[in-house]
């Protein structure tokens, strides 16, 4: 199974994607942002970190990167996606996912260990949770803030596309909660907590990140 | 060489922290007067040639702002 | 058209009047330039010696003494020493680590946010310079009273800056501290380390060699940052029209500087130069003149193929320029192409702006006319050196007879409670969440330590786990009571720091920030904190890999406490080993290592309750230091400890409490026999930690074997801080006590929304 | 109400990555008669009363604008 991990000009959790991928049994491939090229991979992680250093907008520069267009295309046809932090920023200007993130409530980069409940255990990202399960990721950012109006966040409600919840406080200000939205078809999740983060006893605050990097690996196997 | 301005600013249902931060220093400040404050952006642009309408509009439109939670105004050089 | 001063019209206008009065040469100083030279200097060049031979890059003042620590002892774990841009030190499995910590204190001052920002910014283009990967930083900062208003605009704009920064750049910060007095309002200080990582063949070095290869400018683009100072020379053009505005702060780009750095190391890996120098303070005029210096030929640079943000700037602006994220590389010819592509790569600008020449000049053209051209030793390395006159300070004795001791204490158990909660909930005691949840820990993924732990430290190899710990620590409260003794306390803490979570300390950095040197009062305290840090160093055999001197930090006449920043690096061989703060299960004992004393001055306590500062400060006893820190690894590696905590500021009192509210686990607790409840509690006396074990005797038995006293103190457990005949605290009040602090400040998050004014809030 | 507007722009000597950013951005998607950008703030202040021209100037200046390194367009409500 090759995940792929994309390189933006700014990307800075790519390495701990990349670790992330490994220790859950698949092998990482390195993409990178100007060439058209997928490298034949059969899931796309797009990382955390600062891509063009989050000027005009968070995610805004890299969305319009040429490797983008083609996530896009083959995430229309089913490919499993899953943007973390700036990857979940890139998705949302892409369009690919609803809602945009914009400046945290505090107006503070905030850097926490952070509770969150899985609201839906069956994307491609999150079948090796349990609907309901509470687990904690780091988060951290200063763009983190899920906005859309209301009567989105309402549709969006009713048609269960929030993933993930933030629980025991909300880190930023995000509306309802919003930890991480879904695509309708449960293949592309966007993430503002950093699951790639929580991988190993010794670094993390928990291992509890790994199951989004191993439930992809059911979901993709079972396409 | 011909200046365009575009400002964006947040749609009027989106949040803005930044602008009530400013509204309330402005309160504690004694300026009471203020009663209102939202924060958007102010982009310069020094366009070569004559500016070519359309091809701005798309670029505040597209990029310069996210159409999901914000709005554009576009100032194109008279004349 | 403009005319330029060159070096024929110099020579032929030897009576022109030259403003180096106003750009701090002294007269003196400027003959010694027209000796050098025999023709009086041209407009550039005088603008190269007068930023060149300032204190802050000619060490003038502090070279003297700096020069104990090149004498210390060879050390074998060091690669690099002093007098590179960072020291190397060789860490096992082939693997060396870089660090080194700077000032910015000045520009945090004058622009709290890109002031940090741009410090964190030139710390970072050390490391890399060194071939390293930046793989960390820490802050260490100190600002004015808490609850002083100008504090409320410093910290929040200096803590964004050096999180926005560091965090863009994808560098987990991993400590530091944050100290609150009164000596620093208006001189704030911006501490900040960086720390990398590389193979022992990837060392580069800052120098020009090989004559025919191009020098190469590669980064941002030249603007008129940092040289508000220079404005006098704006003359030297003689266009009708006046200069353009010069921008009094340097404005942060930590999205090039991320680029920066992937290109560089992509340009190492593939070998592509052969001597690399950033552009900090001085710009071009160090670097050129560095590299220069530092190799065996002369160079020459076509200043007008230099990539210009500002047009009209002159010859000797772009000299001088301070513009961020620029870095000058030494190219062979067959290789320019190659490394040109690898900038593209990463949308760097590069530009080829000159070559390596034979014979020993540097010199410089703009526009095919010569306008600068000097032996680069004489700018670089052979500036003035004073030995400046020293006096021990008048009101000393006076201070240090001032001891503690008369200080009213504590006599009730309710009183003791009450000076514990006030010690903990201190601006300096209180949590820190509220600055460094504002930094990312955890980018890079191999962070192990971090904030609040004692010692941050750093995974290297995934393979073989071995990691790396570092600390820093600068109390310049017992620095002002003894220079010297204080700065051996700071190394005795920090070193202390890395012992605790199981580390072999093996190499020194420092900062050393000080007044004016012009003050003999002020002179001799660098002198004492220099001498006492070297003898130390000697002592503990440890390297002083490098480091930077801060001076002139003073509000009017009135000089800020001396305060040198000291940190150590340690590692770990197996960094699974590693031992972490705070309790975490129920039932294990709590035992205090090392020998506790009446010692008071310079205290927390004293500071805390009695806004008090006097005596001496406690004795250093670094044979108990080095005992104590062999101890600690032999614990880590056995596997006998489940934490360890040290005791400095605020002694026993403070590592309890943070102890118990690392986890929220308490405990119930006698205080040592033979000792008052109030000096066990309050004294800072050295060599001391608190550890927790399920295997008591097996620690003593360690213990005893390495000559470290051992008290038993009680058992972790329970939601309550019990101390016999103290206080029974419990946790919860504890912790809103600890935690309410800066919140309460400068605003809980939540509530900030409305505390921020807007001009302080960046975009970005 | 009254709306006055204040754009916060770098002075500009100073040096704006993020309109470089977009500018660079703008050069891929292939607008190349862009040929400048910098990016500023974009204030509405909703004002009771007859706005206070001095007091308006001095938000603008201290609050609203950081001095030393920020300058401001104040347009006050015509008439
Ligand atoms: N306090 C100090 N202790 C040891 N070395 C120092 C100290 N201050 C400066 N140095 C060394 O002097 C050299 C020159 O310092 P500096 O000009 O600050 O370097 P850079 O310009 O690369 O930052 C460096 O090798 C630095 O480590
Ligand atoms: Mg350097």
């Amino acid at each position: 199974m090759r995940i792929g991990v994309i390189t933006f000009p700014g990307s800075l959790d790519d390495v701990d994607a990349t670790r992330a991928v490994r220790l859950a049994g698949a092998e990482p491939v390195a993409l990178w942002h100007a060439e058209h090229d997928l490298k034949g991979v059969d899931a796309v992680v797009l990382p955390g970190g600062f891509s063009y250093g989050d000027y005009l907008r968070a995610g805004a520069i890299a969305a319009r990167a040429p490797l983008v267009q083609d996530v896009v295309d083959r995430a229309r046809q089913g490919m499993p996606v899953l943007g973390i932090c700036n990857g979940f920023q890139v998705l949302c200007e892409s369009g690919l996912l609803p809602g945009a993130l914009t400046r945290n409530a505090h107006l503070h980069f905030r850097n926490r260990d952070q509770a969150l409940r899985i609201e839906r255990a069956d994307t491609a990202w999150t079948t090796s949770y349990a609907a309901g399960q509470r687990i904690v990721v780091p988060v951290k950012n200063g763009e983190g803030r899920y906005v859309a109006a209301d009567a989105d966040l309402d549709r969006l409600e009713g048609e269960g596309r929030v993933a993930v919840r933030y629980v025991e406080g909300n880190p930023n200000g995000s509306s309802r909660d919003i930890a991480g939205v879904t695509s309708a078809d449960g293949r592309v999740v966007g993430l503002m907590p950093h699951p790639e983060h929580a991988v190993e006893d010794l670094t993390g605050p928990s291992t509890d990140g790994l199951g989004f990097f191993t439930s992809v690996l059911e979901a993709v196997v079972g396409a | 060489m011909p200046r365009v301005v575009v400002d964006v600013v947040l749609k009027p249902e989106i949040s803005d922290p930044q602008g009530q931060a400013v509204l309330q220093a402005l309160g504690r400040l004694g300026h009471d007067g203020v009663r209102g404050v939202r924060q958007g952006k102010h982009f310069v642009l020094d366009v070569e040639g004559t500016p070519d309408a359309a091809e701005l509009r798309q670029i505040a439109e597209t990029l310069l702002a996210n159409p999901v939670i914000e709005d554009v105004e576009l100032h194109l050089p008279e004349g | 058209m403009s005319t330029v001063d060159t070096v024929e019209r110099a020579a032929g206008t030897p009576d022109d009047e030259q403003p180096w009065a106003e750009l701090g040469l002294k007269s003196d100083e400027y003959l010694r330039i027209r000796d050098i030279l025999g023709r009086r200097p041209t407009t550039a060049e005088l603008a190269m010696y007068s930023v060149m031979w300032s204190e802050h890059c000619s060490y003038k003042s502090s070279k003297v003494h700096l020069r104990r620590f090149g004498d210390l002892p060879r050390s074998e774990a060091l690669l690099v020493g002093i007098g590179e841009n960072a020291g190397v030190v060789d860490v096992g499995d082939g693997y060396a680590v870089t660090f080194k910590v700077e000032s910015h204190n000045h520009p945090s001052y004058v622009e709290p946010y890109q002031g940090a920002a741009t410090g964190v910014g030139g710390i970072v283009r050390d490391i890399l310079t060194m071939g390293a990967r930046p793989v960390a930083v820490m802050d260490s900062l100190r600002f004015g009273r808490a609850d002083a208003p100008d504090t409320a605009r410093v910290l929040p704009g200096v803590v964004a800056g050096v999180g926005g920064y560091g965090n863009c750049l994808g560098l987990p910060n991993i400590g530091g501290e944050v100290l609150f007095d009164d000596c620093y309002a208006g001189n704030p200080l911006v501490n900040a380390l960086c720390v990398g990582v590389m193979r022992h063949e990837d060392v580069r070095l800052a120098k020009a060699e090989g004559v025919g290869n191009k020098v190469v400018l590669f980064g941002a683009r030249t603007g008129g940052d940092g040289i508000g100072g220079v404005s006098v020379l704006a003359s030297e053009t003689f266009e009708a029209e006046g200069p353009a505005k010069r921008p009094s702060v340097q404005v942060g780009d930590p999205f090039t500087e991320k680029l920066l750095i992937e290109a560089c190391l992509e340009i190492f890996a593939q070998d592509l130069v052969t001597g690399i120098q950033d552009l900090g303070g001085a710009g071009l005029s160090c670097a050129t003149s560095e590299l220069a210096s530092a190799g065996t030929g002369g160079m020459h640079v076509d200043l007008d193929r230099v990539p210009l943000r500002d047009s009209t700037l002159t010859p000797a602006e772009i000299l001088m320029s301070e513009s961020q994220e620029r870095m000058c590389a030494i190219v062979e010819p067959g290789k320019v192409e190659a490394f040109l592509a690898v900038c593209r790569r990463w949308d760097v600008l590069a530009t080829v702006i000159g070559e390596v020449t034979d014979g020993d000049r540097l010199t410089v053209d703009w526009h095919g006319e010569r306008i600068v051209d000097v032996p680069p030793r004489t700018v670089a390395h052979e500036g003035p050196v004073y030995d400046r006159p020293m006096a021990r300070p008048a009101d000393l004795d006076d201070l240090q007879a001032d001891d503690p001791v008369a200080l009213p204490r504590p006599g009730t158990p309710e009183e003791l409670a009450a000076h514990w909660l006030a010690v903990v909930a201190s601006p300096d005691g209180a949590d820190k969440t509220w600055v460094t949840e504002q930094y990312d820990r955890y980018v890079r993924g191999n962070t192990v330590a971090a904030q609040p732990d004692d010692a941050g430290v750093v995974r290297i190899d995934e393979e073989t786990h071995r990691g790396i710990a570092l600390a820093l620590d600068g109390n310049g409260r017992h620095a002002r009571l003894d220079p010297y003794t204080g700065a051996q306390l700071n190394l005795a803490e920090a070193y202390r720091n890395v012992a605790v979570s199981g580390a072999r300390p093996l190499a020194v950095t420092n900062c050393l920030n000080f007044g004016s040197p012009e003050e003999p009062e002020v002179m001799w305290q660098f002198a004492e904190a220099v001498r006492g840090l070297a003898d130390a160093c000697r002592d503990l055999g440890l390297p002083v890999t490098g480091g930077n001197v801060s001076l002139y930090n003073q509000t009017g006449d009135v000089p800020i406490n001396p305060t040198p920043v000291i940190g150590v690096l340690g590692v770990h061989d197996d960094v699974r080993t590693r031992v972490r703060t705070g309790w975490r299960g129920a039932g294990e004992t709590v035992l205090l290592l090392g020998a506790t004393r009446a010692e008071l001055g310079g205290s927390a306590w004293a500071g805390v309750v009695h806004g008090h500062l006097g005596g001496r400060p406690p004795a250093v006893d670094l044979a108990a230091e080095r005992a104590l820190a062999e101890l600690l690894a032999a614990l880590a590696r056995e596997g006998l400890v489940s934490s360890a905590h040290d005791l400095a500021d605020g002694g026993l009192a403070q590592a309890l409490a943070e102890s118990a509210l690392r986890h929220g686990t308490g405990a119930r607790l006698a205080l040592p026999d033979g000792l008052d409840a109030f000096t066990a509690l309050f004294s800072e006396s050295t060599a001391r930690a608190v550890v927790t074990t399920t295997d008591p005797e097996g620690v003593r038995a360690s213990a005893e074997w390495a000559g470290v006293p051992v008290t038993e103190l009680g058992t972790t457990g329970g939601d309550v801080l019990a101390v016999e005949g103290v206080a029974d605290l419990p946790l919860a009040e504890l912790r809103a006590a600890w935690t309410a602090t800066l919140p309460a400040l400068f605003g809980t998050p939540e509530a900030t929304v409305g505390s921020v004014p807007a001009g302080t809030v960046p975009t970005s």
